[in-house]
């Protein structure tokens, strides 16, 4: 199975393929055995052999494409992706397709500032998030009208929750 | 006997801990915020005292007094924050008849304001920084003060502590403009809006002694903590001993903090605040009238129980610690884990836990207010749990400390902890070549990016991308989909489709 | 630097964390069962070396040895158990150029002569336990034996250790078959058939001596340790210093103990155990030529690390400990956490744990070879974790450990746990009035049905029966279903229809 | 809803209404409030009011009407059964209704010495469990004919787990 990993804005191109005691992955033509068994749904023990290196490694699966992970002492974001999503994702940023305002961390909407049908430009305040004692607003990314919005007022969300679609 | 605890989180874990072990009974209170919280599953009795904000329910005096009456305590312990230091609630808890475990009534009002806890402190002799004695009658009280002590001056409420409610002023005309605010500010946040005026240490390193004294007029200096490592005066990383006092200084500094404490009249354990000068000069800063955040780096090093110490001088008892007896061993590091993403600039992040994972072992201590699984309020200080490490000595603790931080995992919001992993790898952490201003003048020098640099020693990318591409492929379904069964979920579905269009 | 560990389990896990903070990398070993064992989560890499059974895996000495030079790895550490006392893999490990952490392969195989050591032991002037000094020959020598010191006498197995193959024989008549089943146990155990004969002490304690020598001739006596409380010869519960060692006993135990040290060229760290009958007389029993379980009693009372000390000592380091400086504080005791249930003759209790909680807070440590939501196998010693807590005195510590043990929680299988519950309340504990028969008399007398005596201060039976009524509700469905869901597991349907022939 | 709690051979009759809160309970004619909130499949907070006396309760599901509590220090071992259950295998005893012989700890079976159709007499061998290096007989607690045999030599069973069916 063929997937494009998103790390720091980067794409890398991975294959993975079931064998026996784990997975072969090939990364930059380097194949390599991935022996990777889950722990419960949050952990998992990794072996990357040949050398045998060992990584315990909690994971989350935040958004559709998002993971974290916590590789040793670090904390990893990425993404991902089905090689088509990467080309449209890569390819559709300027128009076409939908952008979705996504909560970045968990809080509770304290304004949403457009209606579907609304038109809004690039650095338009969309959604008011708060999180502790702190006020973030988010933004349109891109130019657009906005085709749905999920959140109102008042709402506690997590993070990765779609607050609202621009078409 | 039976002891309400009037706070939540791993302070009242601490104190729970420390009453079981001498054999008192505990009475938890919680918000609606707090039905699971460890402090509720792991006292005797537990009661709701109303909604999630503080001022509702750990604020609400009369409530906990209730709480009190009718579980049959007779003691109540603060913990620290929320009602530690007022003196109101302790003059109520005593006038009830109930004890208040922590100094008396007076003396907290005593060393809460800021100019009169100077007054007394230069009084006892313990050296002051150059500053007013008195608040800010009119402006003209500052210029004649910065006329003869020079800039930059800082501009304190009277009121404030915590590192809350202080102002820098650099240049003679924003004087007048910063006294402004820092007036509407003190009356804003601490209901006072006198301020004084300090000349401003450069660069200096934070420096407390740990004191306890009984009613019978015994006082001991149970050594001192170091605790320069701090974002916005907020402590963040704590130890004991000072890698900078040495044993002169450390004389000075207990006489100087025993002084207080006998001038003040001060019973229960507290510690006496000192900032140092590059020179080694150091100088009172004020007294905090509870038990600190910290305490458990002296317990560490000097082997003693200061909540058990606590609780038992406010039960009458004479002092169980004798100066002379006092003999540190080691060196003990703590980290504060805080749910804020230091590299976001401490944006806070509350949320739920979904992994977590203790660190243990050798010299390993963790005091924790959070269970897994569980979601960190909105409503509270974002402390989650505190990482104490000792060790023979420092650069053993040090290393003990990088061990302890690589196995302490939390997982679903982002926390302190790659801070920590950062600044322990640091050359000025390992010779303690740091200062109050530290933290604040380094964050924003990194190439932050959203997270600490990576470090040679870290496990590669590539692990992460390859980790994160089997998941993906044992949640996708297509494993069971190559078996024959169909992916149900229209995510799977949903991926199925986009690889159909590519040959496996 | 790279360390292979020839182990598993909490002892794994305790080398990896001592060799993480020294800097040196870690190689796991790992057989079927223990594929997500914590020793392979936390090092640095980890290589399968066979089936679940370990004379297929963790005594597979020529497979280690690979997996050694394949890593790259340069020491071995074989932790305790498996191949920790044989002295041919020691010697295999060093023919291959590699270092064992661990003493002399030829002092591993004289101190494990039990009448070689005896032999080593008196020569150095260390009492004896009045007894034969070479195996017996034949009957007439242990009749003759018995004329001379009289009954009872024990039976020893020559190769015999970790209180296995040993006879006790209370009636002359008796002898000769005694003699020819110890024999035969001797045979069929250690594949050696050789048997002496002791004076038998009547409930006697053990005391045993830490410790630690160099290359270069120095030796230290790291204080003793009290193991007493133990079941059929296993030690259970072990604590730091013995409550009946006077200073002047504490001298003389170090001087036996050190001079048999110095007699056999011992370099590594190490135990000198002894016997103490009822009128503090010692004598020699065995040396332990390597690491203890009960190594952290002693780190925490004399503030030490004995793994770091012990690869200090293989790396050739002189010792990093003084004599004049080892200084203990406080009192420190452990807790063997078995999986084993103890009211029913410590049955093994394999399974899945479901729920694991340790504790945590001041003066605890746990030592864990366990994660929840893993199986702990069939095929390996049953030892789970290993509790250790610390007090300034023996009174604060045991409190401490009541507490303690009050928060760990094991779900899944039967451990320990309940035993170390009932013994902390124990007045003969709190008097530290034991010795090493103490457990295998007191278990028989109780009232067992399965578990400990009910007391005072326990939860009611009540608060389980309406909690699982609750929770049988809460599972039954009949919440739903009078919200008009309907159940759909057969358990539930069954249910709806038992309870529809009643009211509600 | 009510339930007969069976511990330690005694049977306790319970009565569990839901309530605002919690459950009231009702147990030898005395009502108290239970707030009951599980954090995950494991354990449970248990408030019981009024006093507030506040428990934290480690439970599992052993088998079809037995529950392991750890109730502070205890360990307590229940049978939840309803009240026509009760009625039955208290009068069932002697010879009426199926007997089960289940396996009382973890193990691996070494040897089944029935099968469907046979005879057994109280006391008689029907199965032999090893659990680490001891083996465990267990044996018909009542005559009748071997119904249904549910284990063969070499399976690793859990606790609880049925073995053979006596009728």
């Amino acid at each position: 199975m063929k997937w494009v990993v998103r790390l720091d804005g980067g794409d890398r191109e991975v294959e993975v393929e079931p064998v026996s005691g784990g997975f072969a992955v090939t990364l930059d033509g380097h194949t390599q055995m991935v022996d990777l068994v889950r722990l419960d749904g949050t952990l998992a023990s990794v072996l990357v052999r040949p050398g045998g290196a060992s990584y315990e490694i909690a994971y989350q699966h935040e958004t559709r494409t998002g993971w974290r992970l916590t590789v040793g002492e670090r904390e990893i974001q990425l993404d991902v992706l089905a090689p088509i999503e990467a080309i449209a994702a890569r390819t559709g940023g300027g128009g076409a397709g939908a952008a979705r305002i996504e909560a970045p961390i968990p809080g509770r909407v304290v304004a949403v500032k457009v209606a579907p049908g609304d038109e809004v430009r690039p650095g338009q305040p969309v959604v008011v998030l708060e999180a502790m004692k702190m006020e973030n607003e988010l933004v349109a990314e891109r130019s657009g009208t906005v085709q749905e919005v999920f959140a109102a007022a008042g709402d506690v969300v997590d993070a990765g929750f779609v607050l609202v679609v621009i078409a | 006997m039976k002891l309400l605890i009037a706070n939540r989180g791993e302070i009242a874990v601490r104190i729970i801990r420390a009453c079981q072990e001498m054999g008192i009974r505990t009475v938890a209170v919680y918000s609606e915020a707090d039905r699971v919280s460890p402090h509720v599953l792991m006292a005797d009795e537990a009661h709701a005292i109303g909604p999630a904000p503080a001022a509702e329910s750990y604020l609400d005096m009369d409530r906990l007094l209730d709480v009190a009456r009718t579980s049959g305590a007779q003691l109540i312990h603060p913990g620290y924050g929320f009602l530690a230091e007022n003196p109101d609630f302790a003059a109520k808890v005593e006038a009830t008849g109930l004890t208040w475990v922590g100094p008396p009534a007076e003396v907290i009002r005593l060393m809460g304001s800021k100019t009169a806890s100077r007054r007394l402190a230069g009084e006892a002799g313990a050296p002051l920084i150059p500053g007013l004695m008195e608040p800010i009658a009119e402006p003209g009280q500052l210029e004649a003060f910065v006329e003869e002590h020079g800039l930059p001056v800082l501009l304190k409420a009277v009121a404030g502590g915590g590192g809350k409610g202080m102002r820098r002023v650099d240049r003679k005309e924003d004087l007048a403009a910063a006294l402004e605010r820092a007036r509407s500010e003190g009356a804003a946040y601490f209901g006072d809006d006198r301020v004084y005026a300090e000349r401003l240490v450069d660069r200096p390193r934070h420096i407390e002694v740990q004191v306890a004294a009984d009613r019978f007029g015994a006082a001991v200096a149970v050594g001192e903590r170091e605790c320069s490592i701090q974002r916005r005066h907020q402590k963040v990383v704590e130890e004991c001993p000072s890698p900078v006092v040495t044993p002169e200084i450390r004389q000075r500094l207990f006489d100087a903090a025993l002084a207080v404490v006998r001038a003040s009249g001060y019973q229960s354990v507290g510690t006496v605040e000192f900032l140092m000068d590059r020179d080694g000069q150091f100088y009172f800063l004020e007294m905090n009238t509870r038990l600190q955040v910290e305490h458990p780096v002296t317990e560490a090093v000097y082997g003693v129980d200061l909540v058990r110490e606590q609780i038992r001088i406010a039960l009458g008892e004479p002092l169980s610690l004798k100066q002379e007896e006092l003999c540190p061993r080691g060196h003990a590091i703590e980290c504060r884990v805080y749910a804020e993403d230091p590299f976001r600039g401490f944006a806070p992040s509350p949320g739920r836990i979904v992994f977590l994972r203790r660190p243990s072992g050798p010299g390993v201590r963790v005091d924790s207010g959070v269970l897994n699984g569980t979601t960190v309020p909105l409503e509270y200080d974002p402390m989650l749990a505190k990482l104490i490490v000792w060790g023979p000595d420092r650069p053993v603790a040090v290393s003990r400390l990088r061990r302890a931080l690589s196995e302490y995992c939390i997982s679903g919001i982002a926390t302190t902890l790659p801070l920590f992993r950062f600044l322990v790898r640091r050359p000025e952490f390992a010779s303690a070549d740091f200062h109050t201003w530290y933290l604040d003048e380094l964050l924003p020098t990194l190439d932050a990016g959203g997270g600490p640099p990576v470090q040679a020693e870290d496990a590669p990318d590539d692990v992460a991308v390859m980790t994160a591409a089997c998941l993906a492929t044992l949640e996708s379904g297509w494993l069971e989909e190559s078996r024959g069964v169909r992916p149900e979920s229209w995510w799977r579905e949903g991926l199925r489709q986009l690889h159909g269009r590519f040959p496996r």
